[in-house]
């Protein structure tokens, strides 16, 4: 007899495919995404312009990009429209899941029809509220039209309120998907709690503010995540519904980066903001992740 | 689960249920009023568009912008309308869809069932990778497309979409498998089942729920998808780029009620797999407990 | 009329009625145990005296006053759940004072009820602590702790021990049984386990599909069960019940049974009006404990009959040793001192207490004696 | 052998106009793959032709505007036509101005398809008569016509508000405050004195002055809701380049008595333009270079230079094709194309990519728009332009 | 050498050694119950057995065969989980016979098979349902169904019956005895329940903290038991340990304790060897079935020693009644039979068997007598 372990072949073979199973995944990420990332770090070193190029220029295109008056606009309209996206997204998506939780006749309809614009594409979604919004022939045109005279709505033509805007059009198309994240939370919170807490004496307002929303964490952190990612991300949304403007007012660093990449031909610059927005990714994600994957055991 | 039909024990009066109820029917138009007006004024003659309110009704019911949408609107140099890019992008998100769910759910299983060393970082750069712009791997995509000779090819475009569907999918999948317990795949493996078996006899036909949020997601996310359709579908353009292309022609006459028919046909696929699986949407998110 | 009247009470889901006109009537102080199987309705109607459910008819009434429509938080209620149910993003100490923090009870009131029930509780160490980082014991007791504060009219606890093991849940029942013997609350106490029936209350209700089966002290429920039901629900191994018949010889009444072997026993009855069944079929129930060897049967019985059978399985269990053996065709479970010199297959003579036996009519399944 | 062309001509008219192309083709058995990708005046094009330049995989032709042409041959990636130039004498066909982006380094590489002219005013000519008013020849005619339609409480100037439309008229304005000479010095010379100088100054003014007849709902309104306007008599002018006449003749407005067309107050004998071409890139099967040499060739026949132009609207590259089929806004351009180039007043149009490339050109979108939307005024625009421009070159 | 051997086997996680040098052997046919509180790494152990974890040091050998490498389909053992973790997604049916599909056996054969075990376990109707529609008990029949269908050299089972109500828990009990007896199957059973530990086993292994406690019969463990651990681990409520000194007169050995008056008294040990700890502090360990009224002392017994004590808390618990007194400063509970006349507070004279006792050294608490 012999104490070190012989295994047999099966054994063995099931030790490996797990870990075979998930190697191209992971070839595949660490090419297509990470393998990526360095490369556009190292673009945002040279002196590209239309298509890449490896002569190394040191930190020209960061100095340049943080005296571009364009960048700094972006970032601080990616501040203004995160921050509002972000919580009115959650605040709505809350609310109505907390609405459709109170056993309401015709949930089954109300629940799609809240749901459906994550549904649709940039295009659409653009197109239809930039009608929509457009006050010559949109919401306040038909006012006009039904007799309120004195309606007035023209944010989407005025530079210091478009980014407001594309905070409309945003939330409409993802405050349902966050709603369904909550009704999901909602629908797992144990029922002896509630009723607990109604013993206890609890209003319904105390109910869900003190006991069920901060039981809700985990539907807030994921929401927080997808959200902020998407408003991180968002191009499409604002190149079909004010295409940057009026002016450049709604310039988000997601649009600067195309447009300095792909259609000003300073692909240096362009992928030196993609570095600066990857490390703002990064400084959100990595610490949630952190903890997310601490606690899952 | 059975959750869903739990009863609240939240009781309410006849003025906050008033309340709720006018709160919700507020926000059920404010959700449909874009869809209102595409439908409606995709069913205008264009003067009428052009000339009147667009939340009117049309004076003149008319099909033909979807017609036309459909079968004979100028997409390129001939008016084919959306017609044969409809099959373009059917025949790039089935298999799409599909390999990347699969992947998903064969990461999520070893992620959660086979753990080994080292297995959470994996995970955490898989999904870290959710998060990447897809402008910036624009061009890098391009050199190793073309390097592998899949540039302009469905081939291509699908391991395109499958690349940056893993991350969401593995995410979805992890997380519903953790809840299921390990003693399953201990039973099985005592049962003589192998690592394959065990997945495609146990673990597969438990995962409807979840299954049903990660093809929901990504369906939705490729069927949608325009720039790398643009950029590497070469000849094999999806249906966005065709409705891209009706809608954004920059120095040509506009036709309004042909762009918002044929955007509402771009957009029925995914709709429809929102009406109809949407029922479980909720369900499998529960079920899933989508953590990010 | 008692300090918690609930009379004629009826509860039904759309078309089901689910409670059948409940009648209890619980004095102050005292401890009722709700007992019964899974589903027979114990909780829906604790939580109709909760109000955390409607009453379809009947009335519910504390002191006198029918609560019926008044909200739980009204009732000065106390509830401890099966789950707990404590608010997972609260500390033990914010857990325990929320319900006196609704009810308006000012900062240092509150804090002075927390010191007093943490005290007692012995949880003064844990109470700012999350109640994910206790054990199930801990949880308990924050559980009580949380109701212990309010100073209720009422108790009402739902299986608060069913999560526990085996071990702790004993040493819980002896804390809720001191606690009840110092604070002298009315409680009403849910359960299925019929040991912590019999040990923590005063008077048992056991229910079954809906019904009040039988309402009354542990005693009476254990000595003379009010039906076939009742006698098998209580007690641990249950109740053996045979099917036999009254025979009469020289104006005294035996049950007739067969033994392992089909041959016929006859078993004198203790009961005085057994004579009326004469010839009739009965069911008769035996406790395990009522069986025993000869050496372990009870002094004081006046009517000890002895039994030689076949001994089926025996099964040690420590503290005694549990045999079985058959009579009348089925599995008759004995209970025998720990040291019996038992063997499984070997003929043995058992000592049945009939002073103990209950009669049943095989019909209705009602006892008719004692 | 087939030939693939990437192109954003997808509305119907200019599609038709293609088809034109590929019909020609086909019966010299060469077929055609469509490669249409709209959006942004072509910016989603380019952004196409990264991918597919770097993949390895080019398209056959490319359409192509100004500079773009030059930075993609800068590439070394375009292939050499001066086999098929010199047999189809192109030299000489074609106006040097537009030589410049059509050749690099001395080689054609680009075969020019049309000239699209910009500094162009379309206007209601009902409305003008209900109101009294004559074509504008001056400035101040014109500021004095549009104040004139205001005061009726009609919109004098309809307009989109998107950067390219801004700076489309832009380059009107600077070329009626500055003359040709002033123009060429800032926008092609980039010389930053032009930039900031005074002259700049005022064409921001100017730009402001416009801003005060434009209705309040123009931004991010599309061109052609713009020419709707003036089209349906709600507005009176538009300044837009030469395609809004399509729009025109679809309304069945006939030139001359429905609307008119004339220069930009101030630029007569001036013309910028912009030039649409198909870049040919580099491409390694010899078959496949043959095809494209013969579609370099159908490009600049006059038979599909004149059909496609009169069907587009702009006039074609070629200075020696006949205007038969073009209508009297055709002619004129035709006309003052020739006089222009030959004048040496032939001017690419900074708006679209003829003048600088693109990052500068960007740069000064973003002036223009800042200061049109009442961000800068004149004199910080003015200086705001020196600076952006620098920063992008 | 046993039919599964388990030799110096060690277990650690990472830096943390969870099973300390564990040696035991079964012998075929025999039924091992493991037993420990939670977290002492039963389960670990048994998953070692079956292969799912890997060994860290020692052997594990079926038959003579080191099976430490080898994959668990490979090692023909079936074991039945706590959660039963039955397939959701198949039927009654196929959850019994995917094993043997595994394992390639033909049809024709699983479906034989299947009917033989439905039968034996009475699921014969229930063989097309899929597991969410069947009861705790259903379920846990299917999953010994899957387990029996196999026919394996072992069987291991972890805590089956942890999830079921206390009623049901008893009935699988038997029945899984029942099984044993008649398959004869070598079993290892895990469990934290000492009643199920005691009536099920041949022979007990008393875990705690990753060492084996004490390796033995029920009656061993029950009687002798080797520390102060296994002595309350073991029996149910717990055996009562009291601090005592061993004090000598006239030759006889006798425990000093102290009433709840703190009266010194005298018990008379039956041990022979307790004369050497004359004057040092012991442990006293005596059972509560070892405490009874006079009536309901053990007539067998050499040494039943009479004690007259205040009583404290009494439980009457149907069969039998607790009663709680204070010795040694400490809560002692004894068992009376039910009808035992006594009242809380009263006086009462109590019976000690003290052939039963048990002594321990307070400082290893390992046993010393008897
Ligand atoms: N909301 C409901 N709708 C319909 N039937 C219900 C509802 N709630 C409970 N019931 C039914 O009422 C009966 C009594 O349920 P209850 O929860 O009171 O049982 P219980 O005695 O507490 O059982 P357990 O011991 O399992 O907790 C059950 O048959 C149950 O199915
Ligand atoms: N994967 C692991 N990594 C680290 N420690 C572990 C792991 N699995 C188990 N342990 C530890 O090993 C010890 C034994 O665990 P085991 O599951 O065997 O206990 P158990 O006796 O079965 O308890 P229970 O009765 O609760 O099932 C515990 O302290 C546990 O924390
Ligand atoms: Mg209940
Ligand atoms: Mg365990």
């Amino acid at each position: 007899m012999t104490t070190t372990v012989q295994m047999d072949f099966r054994t063995r073979l099931q030790n490996w495919i797990p870990k075979l199973v998930l190697a191209p995944s992971l070839g595949v990420i660490m090419v297509f995404v990470y393998g990526f990332i360095v490369y556009t770090v190292y673009l945002s070193f040279t002196n590209s312009k239309i298509l890449p190029s490896y002569d190394l220029v040191g930190m020209a295109n960061y100095t340049k990009l943080f005296q571009l008056p364009a960048w700094t606009l972006a970032i601080t309209n990616l501040a203004i429209f995160a921050s509002l996206y972000i919580v009115i997204s959650i605040a709505i998506g809350l609310t109505l899941a907390i609405f459709l939780d109170q056993k309401i006749r015709g949930e089954g309809v109300l629940r799609p029809i809240f749901l459906y614009p994550m549904a649709l594409s940039f295009i659409v979604t653009g197109t239809a509220w930039k009608w929509l919004l457009d006050p010559g022939i949109g919401i306040e045109h038909t006012m006009h039209l039904w007799g309120w005279a004195s309606f007035h709505f023209d944010w989407i033509k005025n530079s210091k309120y478009a980014i407001y805007t594309v905070v409309l059009a945003a939330v409409w198309q993802t405050s349902g998907f966050v709603m369904a994240m909550f009704l999901a939370g909602l629908r797992g919170i144990d029922n002896e709690i509630l009723k607990a807490a109604q013993i206890d004496g609890a209003s319904n307002w105390n109910l869900y503010w003190r006991i069920i929303i901060p039981q809700l964490r985990p539907a807030f952190l994921s929401s927080f995540v997808i959200l902020s990612h998407l408003a991180i991300k968002s191009y499409d949304l604002i190149i079909a519904l004010t295409g940057g403007g009026p002016g450049r007012s709604t310039e988000l660093p997601a649009t600067f980066m195309y447009s300095y990449t792909f259609t000003r031909n300073e692909m240096g610059v362009g992928a030196a903001s993609a570095v600066i927005m990857l490390m703002t990714i990064a400084a959100i994600m990595i610490p949630y992740l952190y903890a997310e994957l601490k606690e899952v055991k | 689960m059975s959750a869903i039909t739990q009863d609240t024990a939240i009781r309410t009066g006849r003025v906050t249920r008033m309340l709720i109820y006018v709160t919700l029917l507020v926000f059920t138009l404010f959700y449909l009023l874009p869809l209102f007006v595409m439908v409606v004024n995709s069913l205008k003659p264009l003067s009428e568009i052009t000339g009147g309110n667009m939340m009117s009704l049309p004076k003149t019911w008319t099909i033909e912008p979807w017609r036309q949408a459909w079968s004979s609107a100028q997409i390129g140099v001939e008016p084919t309308g959306l017609k044969p890019y409809f099959i373009n992008s059917i025949l790039m998100v089935v298999p799409a869809v599909a390999i990347s769910t699969v992947l998903g759910a064969l990461n999520g299983y070893v992620l959660t069932k086979w753990s080994f060393r080292g297995d959470k970082i994996i995970f955490g750069l898989l999904l870290l990778s959710c998060f990447i712009p897809f402008q910036i791997v624009l061009i890098p995509m391009a050199t190793v497309l073309g390097k592998l000779g899949l540039a302009g090819s469905i081939p291509g475009l699908i391991l395109v979409h499958v690349v940056y569907g893993i991350g969401f999918s593995t995410l979805y999948y992890r997380n519903y498998y953790a809840s299921f317990p390990t003693e399953l795949v201990r039973a099985a493996m005592i049962d003589g089942a192998g690592f394959f078996r065990i997945f495609w006899r146990i673990m597969l036909p438990i995962s409807g729920p979840i299954t049903v949020v990660c093809i929901i997601w990504q369906f939705t996310n490729i069927w949608n998808d325009f720039l790398f359709g643009a950029s590497f579908g070469g000849q094999i353009q999806p249906m966005t780029v065709a409705l891209n292309n009706l809608v954004q022609s920059s120095t040509g006459v506009k036709e309004y009620n042909v762009h918002f028919a044929g955007a509402i046909l771009a957009a029925l696929p995914t709709l429809l797999v929102y009406i109809v699986a949407g029922r479980y949407f909720v369900r499998g998110l529960m079920a899933g407990s989508v953590k990010g | 009329m008692g300090f918690l009247d609930i009379q004629n009470v009826t509860k039904s889901y759309g078309a089901v009625e689910v409670l059948h006109r409940v009648d209890i009537d619980v004095q102050e102080g005292e401890f009722l145990v709700l007992v019964g199987p899974s589903g027979c309705g114990k909780s829906t109607l604790l939580n109709m005296i909760a109000g955390l459910e409607g009453i379809t008819s009947g009335d519910i009434s504390i002191k006198g006053r029918v609560i019926n429509g008044v909200h739980p938080s009204k009732r000065n209620i106390a509830m401890v759940f099966q789950s707990y149910a404590l608010y997972p993003n609260m500390t033990v100490g914010q857990n325990m004072t929320f319900g006196l923090e609704m009810h308006g009870v000012p900062k240092p009131e509150r804090n002075a009820a927390l010191k007093d029930v943490a005290k007692l509780l012995q949880i003064e160490n844990l109470l700012d602590r999350k109640p994910g980082q206790l054990s199930g014991g801990q949880r308990q007791r924050v559980a009580m702790g949380r109701a212990l504060v309010r100073n209720p009219d009422v108790f009402l606890f739902d299986e608060p021990l069913s999560n526990l093991d085996a071990k702790l849940r004993v040493d819980m029942r002896t804390e809720i049984k001191k606690l009840h013997e110092k604070l002298k609350t009315t409680i009403v106490y849910v359960t299925h386990d019929q040991i912590e029936a019999m040990t923590l209350s005063t008077r048992i209700a056991v229910m079954y599909q809906g019904f009040v089966q039988q309402l009354g002290t542990p005693k009476e429920i254990y000595d003379t069960p009010a039906n076939v039901y009742v006698a098998t629900f209580m007690g641990s191994p249950a109740m053996n019940v045979l099917p036999s018949r009254v025979v009469m010889h020289d104006g005294t009444s035996y049950a007739q049974i067969k033994d392992a072997n089909g041959a016929d026993l006859l078993l004198k009855f203790s009961q005085a009006n057994m004579a009326q069944w004469a010839g009739k079929e009965i069911l008769l129930g035996i406790r395990p404990e009522s069986i025993t060897d000869p050496d372990g049967a009870d002094r004081n019985s006046g009517n000890i009959v002895s039994l030689r059978n076949r001994i089926g399985v025996t099964e040690p269990a420590g503290a005694d040793t549990f045999v079985t053996m058959e009579l009348c065709g089925k599995d008759i479970i004995a209970r025998m001192r720990a040291d019996a010199n038992v063997g499984a297959g070997q003929e043995f003579d058992f000592a049945i207490n009939m002073d103990k036996a209950v009669v049943f009519d095989p019909k209705t399944e009602e006892r008719i004696a004692p | 052998e087939d030939v693939e062309v990437l192109h954003w001509w997808t509305s119907g008219g200019e599609a038709a106009a293609l088809n034109v192309l590929k019909q020609d083709l086909a019966t010299k058995d060469i077929g055609w793959k469509d490669m249409p990708v709209a959006g942004g005046g072509g910016e989603a094009a380019m952004t196409v032709l990264r991918a597919r330049v770097t993949s390895g995989n080019p398209p056959t032709a490319v359409q192509m505007l100004g500079f773009d042409i030059t930075d993609w041959a800068k590439q070394g990636v375009l292939a050499n036509l001066d086999s098929v130039a010199k047999e189809g004498n192109w030299d000489a066909v074609v106006p040097t101005a537009l030589q410049e982006f059509s050749k690099y380094d001395g080689h054609w590489v680009a075969a020019p398809v049309d000239v699209h002219s910009t500094n162009w005013v379309w206007a209601n000519k009902k409305v003008l008569d209900g109101l009294g008013i004559a074509q504008p020849k001056t400035w101040d005619e014109f500021i004095a016509a549009m104040q004139k339609v205001k005061d009726s409480g009609k919109i004098a100037l309809a307009m989109g508000g998107q950067p390219w439309q801004e700076a489309t008229m832009f380059d009107g304005v600077v070329l009626s405050t500055g003359g040709p000479d002033f123009y060429k010095k800032a926008f092609i010379d980039l010389d930053p004195a032009a930039l900031g100088s005074d002259t700049m100054v005022e064409a921001f003014k100017r730009m402001e002055t416009l801003h005060s007849f434009v209705d309040p709902n123009f931004s991010g309104r599309d061109w052609n809701l713009a020419s709707a306007m003036v089209i349906k008599g709600d507005a009176a002018f538009q300044m837009m380049g030469d395609w809004a006449k399509g729009e025109f003749l679809r309304a069945k407005m006939v030139p001359g008595t429905d609307f008119m067309c004339f220069r930009t107050p101030g630029t007569a004998g001036d013309v910028t333009f912009n030039s649409d071409q198909f870049a040919m890139f580099k491409l390694k099967n010899p078959a496949a270079q043959a095809a494209q040499n013969e579609m370099a060739k159908a490009i600049m026949s006059p038979g599909f230079q004149s059909s496609f132009n009169v069907v587009k609207g702009s006039v074609p590259a070629r200075t020696d094709v006949s205007d038969a089929a073009f209508d009297a806004c055709g002619k004129m351009a035709m006309q003052q194309l020739k006089d222009a180039a030959a004048n040496g007043t032939l001017l690419g149009s900074m708006a679209h990519g003829h003048a600088d490339v693109a990052s500068v050109k960007n740069a000064i979108y973003d002036v223009v728009t800042a200061n049109f939307n009442g961000e800068y005024d004149a004199k910080q625009a003015a200086a705001e332009l020196v600076k952006a421009v620098a920063l992008a070159q």
